[in-house]
């Protein structure tokens, strides 16, 4: 029970589990008196491994393929689908292991392979909660961080499609995950991480997730360049039917990644599911708003950005915020993503396709800040133990800043050695055609 | 024989039909088309990128009749499609030199 | 516990949650001996949360936008979304307060302000199933509810779509869930309400969910008018595909709705489950049947609305009948709502655009009316204290009498005070546009 | 607990529901000291079920629907919807007692009338799982295995779309279910059923399902004959958008076949899970890969068959393989599909439509010969008492042909009487029209 | 130089464009069109609306020809698109004064 | 008046037109077509059924102008839809007779 040890527990009044970041703890296989999975648990944790999934195939897919024009739908949805199987393999191969597993020296970067291949995990292990004594199945537990090391990197696909090759994406997600992913995530959900051992809150993975993709997308969409035709040709989403319907099912399966980042069905859980609607509502809602009286009509599009731009701010703040708390937090994040992406990306004049910077990196570090905040029990949050808001708010600066950097120097490492090595885009002929035939020979519609 | 091209509003295209029937026509061909002309279009917004959208959708007619009919022709057609606002359409005729009802092989004047 | 000695209990061999309506009992908070929430209700509450959300965001914008024009595709997917979003925010500032707690003199048909904002509702805070002494985190009987208050006023936007304005329809959402809706949640599922101490049964919201949508957009439909060019141009469906897709989405999420309402993962749940299976799918073939003995064709669309007739038919009845009750519940919706779609509403010449009134309000009565005979033991229902088939169905028709009224007219003053203020529709140039370019600047599709 | 002692139990170390083949003890009420249905257990199977009703419905109809030419997008939902609709009905009014009865002389092949309309089923009787003392109220596992019979003949509508009559589909359906699908499943799953005491290992329904439904298909591609045009015309899949989603619910939707399949929710589900994971990718990969070699360029459809293809190889096998194993076996599915579907199909000349046999039936033998080799411990597998490979493979290949030869038997005298009786096939002109405005007088799009 | 245009039942495209290549022609250019005949339409119905949809699919072929293959165009298409049922199409002949190649900038005879 | 129709590559589009309004073109409609021709298609495969699709995405554009226009308009489309590259397209050049503004009456010249 090493890493119980590291927990500050003590502080009654106040929910231990908001003191840690994420899923931290739950690396641990039970030993000792065998605690035994509650059942209502484990149903929960199967449900909110499925919903992640949800998000990923079709969900995210829909929303950004719908975005493209129709000439690369299949190539959207063809990346997508292709990222989540190699990131399922690679996971049980080595990425649970290199992500949960202490890395002796390097342990606060990264952990080892002594679970490569998922060696030594059972039927019967387990993994710990953020309840002393409750603990639920561990393959339950690898299967539901399996789903979060899929859908991060294909959120990255936003930055730079209807240009980027097929295999140069397949390259850059194998070793993205391996350089960046893997390591982030143990330094900030695993116990002995740099991150965690900080202090820094994250709830559900705004710094690991969100951060991550938002900035890797950003890098990948200022290497690779702008589209051809970029700011003059006419490039209107092709299916806002189909960005709906991914945002819809974005939004149902994100209550799995929130609160099922509670590993329990507790209130806790309820509490994470709550202020996934108030905010999630209140970003959609400002988003509208800013909208219509900026630019004079209330959109879709912008609902549909607000939702995701609430949900993205959310993430961090899910179980330890107040459901008032999280409707300023939301309506802060849709205001301040609507004017990224239409304002401040167009002044700039970079081709970061479909926001993901503006959206996912934007809208996480806004909920990594303000989880600092809105956390205090005068805000209606649920409180950490010696809670102070300068300093909290700082400990989420500092991991922001980590991210950021972490993802940003790595990202930028790989797309210049992919780019040399095998070419990160196609040709412009190619990209003319669209990517559907020329990459995939098929054509998503033919009606 | 002719061939009367008009180009007008969708929502009209029952209601010159009908009129066409009215004074004999029995075939007539349509083609969904984008007009671009005075009538002006509208803005398109999304996310922040606004798009000029200046082609509106229209509805091609294209209806082969015998020379003496062609001015009931546009007649009727203009009488059907006017709304009196900009974007109503044009009508063009051309000269066919032979027609032929690919069924029976009848030719012109028969094979309208 | 005040609202327990509400309850006639004591009858034992018949279930006692049979005798109340709906979530009656849940909103009390449960106090002495506190008893803890059970682990798997309350991952099933998250669950069933989640399926009432899926419902309305895409199932019913989907099942909606499909039968209209692809000109006014995008305003659909935009009010449901916009509607939803605004009651997530009205519902914890002061709906559930409203709905779920005693309001004084005016308890019959209202409650108070008391937890407005939340005010009080915490992490540990329980909320009373139909069980004695089994109780569910309050935060997850507040979403739970929630979703209830989003997609009713949605579901009223299928009766004028294609003309309605949105700024209008965000005014009604905001007066008619805070006149009718909370009011009417509360006199349903409030044991101090005036419909529950009467007795009547509602498992899942017959009422207060489908008639009471079904009449609010039957009187929309006639205070806006008919569409322009209405029984003389074509208006096919755009896309059956996505009514087909939004459909089944209805069904999975119904689930939700109606095993949900049980509060707790029991055996009935699972006969809510299963009469939501029996009677839907007996609603399709009777619709199907009957269309393609009267029209000569079996119609994809018949099929589809005789799925929601069927759900919304055996909402009241769900854990009250016995499967075979349901089967004959549900194909007498099936068959009457198929004649009301086809032959009265074209015999009376109003033009509610997608049947909301046909089929939930004409659904609703017959499931309202059909639970009063089905819940018999005799007929294989479970059966409530002192049943009288002729008392119960008298209660049962009262309740939709209510329901009726306080909709009908609460609905009529507002769409008319609505429409003398800033008008309900849009131009009649806006009209033939479409509603997607005229109001949202954007089209569903650029293909 | 007369089918207890048919279980071989007393096998400590391995698992001793590895031993039962499917769900087969569950039928049985319990009696006596009345085990309670845990809640945890209850929640999860409530939400399994619904999970294979989001497989049909939409799953399969998008996946099958979207792989058409849109002229008959609307006959494969409908024929998909009706299917599911009367196997609904006929499960509770016979199928169930058929299938999960004894059959008294008969009992190897088919049970009894006993159950017929859940004669005797209540909100309180219980269907055991496979530990002992475990169960689950009956009407869930009622409604769990009714999704089962919903989808398995809805697989078969895929060997002969764009051109079968919808009445003689349903009057096939109906047919099949009585004489091929209900024994089937009674010899599978119930303790007393012939393939069930021969100890062939089928965890989730590889035999009854997917071998079942894809030799059907097979036999009725052979009896209807080829799609007119089918080799000269395109015949390009309409929209692999739908495709597309559709493999994505199917996937998510899996989940409950598989992993719901375990009865219970613990460590054996979410074994159930991973591998339903890790083969579905491997398969999705393999696929992938060996296409982008042969043919030169990795496409969409390739990975959405692999998917299928895994998940059909994953079934039998979910609970008793180890994570490694379900990759290697799903790789070998997604290959051997491939050269099934692109090189074996076009040699013999036959029109399968949609793959069904080359996906399910051949997956399906895969999956289920596969099972009997990687349930050994030596390869990760959990084990079966006294397991010898050669032994426990030859008792699956026993379970194959007889599945083969009963499907294959049953469906071709079905075919045959019911061409003679109302004929199979639309007329050319109605084919040439499409079926949905020539049956169903409606069209799936009206853009 | 003529053009050719024909209206034609969609499934008749490839053999249409099969038999055009036999005599010669190296191109052409396709629309998806609506036709109004004798053919009748059929009737849809949405939920007790019905709907008569008179208006059927077609496909439109234009293809540009020198005066002296005109007939054996002609005789092509009508023999591959004949299936001697109602609907089959029309064939209409007109005369174009220029072509061009955009690519060269060839004219006449030599755009084709 | 004749009727200029050019067949060309979709996404010259954009600057044709704003090559033919430079020339003070104020209308043209537009269709999207199919294109056979020297310039190959591609091979789609699914699930091992191979197509060739031999039709590839074009423009038509039309554009009714007067006798004096229309070398100039030749040579605006010329010159914006090149590319150099086979597929460029065709223009072909007819007349028409007679020109009617829906809207208000006005025939040729004023109509246009
Ligand atoms: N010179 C032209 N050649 C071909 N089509 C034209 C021409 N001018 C206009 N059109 C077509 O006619 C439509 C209506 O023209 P517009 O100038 O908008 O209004 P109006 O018909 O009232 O003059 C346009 O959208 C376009 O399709
Ligand atoms: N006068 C006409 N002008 C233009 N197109 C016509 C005309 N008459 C018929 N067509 C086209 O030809 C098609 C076939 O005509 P129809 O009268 O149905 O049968 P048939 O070709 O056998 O006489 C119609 O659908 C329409 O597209
Ligand atoms: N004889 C023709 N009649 C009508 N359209 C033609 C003809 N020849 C070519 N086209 C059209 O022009 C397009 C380009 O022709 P193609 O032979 O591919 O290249 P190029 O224009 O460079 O000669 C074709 O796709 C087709 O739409």
């Amino acid at each position: 029970m090493v890493f119980r040890t590291s927990l500050r527990a003590g502080s009654i009044g106040l929910a231990v589990a908001a003191l840690s970041t994420g899923a931290a703890l739950a690396q641990v296989p039970a030993t000792a008196a065998a605690a035994v999975p509650n059942k209502g648990d484990t149903a929960w944790m199967l449900v909110s491994t499925l919903l992640v999934l949800f998000m990923t195939l079709p969900g995210l897919a829909l929303f950004y393929g719908g975005l493209t024009r129709s000439k690369n739908m299949l190539s959207v949805m063809s990346q997508i689908t292709a990222t989540a199987a190699v990131m399922c393999i690679v996971w049980v191969v080595y990425g649970y292991s290199l992500a949960f597993t202490g890395g002796g020296a390097l342990t606060s970067f990264v952990g080892s392979f002594s679970k490569a291949f998922l060696a030594g995990v059972t039927n019967e292990t387990t993994s710990d909660t953020f309840t002393k004594g409750v603990v639920i199945p561990e393959y339950v537990f690898i299967c539901f961080q399996m789903t979060f090391a899929m859908i991060t990197p294909a959120l990255i696909v936003g930055g730079f499609v209807e240009r980027m090759k097929f295999s140069a994406l397949l390259l850059f997600v194998l070793l993205w995950a391996t350089i960046v992913y893997f390591p982030m995530a143990h330094m900030v959900w695993f116990s002995e991480g740099y991150l965690f051992t900080l202090g820094a809150l994250d709830f559900a993975g705004g710094t690991v997730v969100h951060i991550n993709a938002g900035i890797a997308a950003l890098v990948g969409a200022l290497v690779i360049g702008k589209r051809i035709g970029y700011g003059r040709e006419l490039m209107s989403p092709h299916s806002l039917t189909m960005t709906f319907i991914g945002t819809a099912v974005l939004w149902v399966g994100w209550f799995g990644f929130n609160a099922g980042s509670n590993l329990e069905a507790t209130g806790g859980a309820a509490l994470a599911m709550i202020n996934t609607f108030t905010a999630t509502a209140a970003a959609a809602l400002g988003w509208l708003f800013i909208e219509w009286i900026v630019k004079g009509k209330p959109s879709l599009l912008g609902m549909l950005s607000g939702i995701v731009a609430g949900l993205v701010a959310v993430t961090p703040a899910a179980g330890l915020v107040g459901p008032m708390g999280a409707i300023v937090l939301g309506s802060i994040a849709g205001v301040v993503c609507f004017f990224f992406c239409t304002t401040v990306k167009n002044a700039l004049g970079y081709d970061d396709s479909l926001d993901v910077f503006g959206v996912h990196g934007v809208g996480g570090i806004i909920g990594s800040i303000g989880t600092g905040i809105f956390v205090a029990p005068a805000l209606g949050g649920i409180g950490v133990a010696d809670y102070a808001m300068g300093a909290q708010v700082w400990k989420q600066f500092v991991a922001v800043v980590i991210a950021v950097a972490w993802s940003g120097i790595g990202s930028f490492v790989l797309f210049k050695i992919i780019d040399a090595v095998i070419g990160l885009r196609v040709t412009s002929d190619q990209e003319r055609e669209g990517l559907d035939i020329a990459e995939h020979g098929e054509r998503a519609y033919n009606i | 024989m002719k061939i009367v091209m008009a180009i007008i509003k969708p929502f009209k295209l029952e209601e010159v039909r009908d009129g066409l029937t009215a004074v004999g026509i029995h075939g007539l061909t349509v083609t969904e088309v984008k007009g671009y002309g005075r009538q002006k279009g509208h803005t398109e917004i999304y996310r922040g990128a606004e798009y000029a959208v200046s082609f509106l959708p229209k509805i091609k007619i294209e209806v082969a009749v015998s020379d003496e009919l062609v001015d009931r022709v546009i007649e009727t057609i203009t009488a059907a499609a006017r709304t009196g606002q900009i974007g109503d359409g044009k009508i063009f005729v051309s000269s066919i030199e032979k027609a032929v009802r690919i069924r029976t092989g009848e030719t012109d004047a028969d094979a309208l």
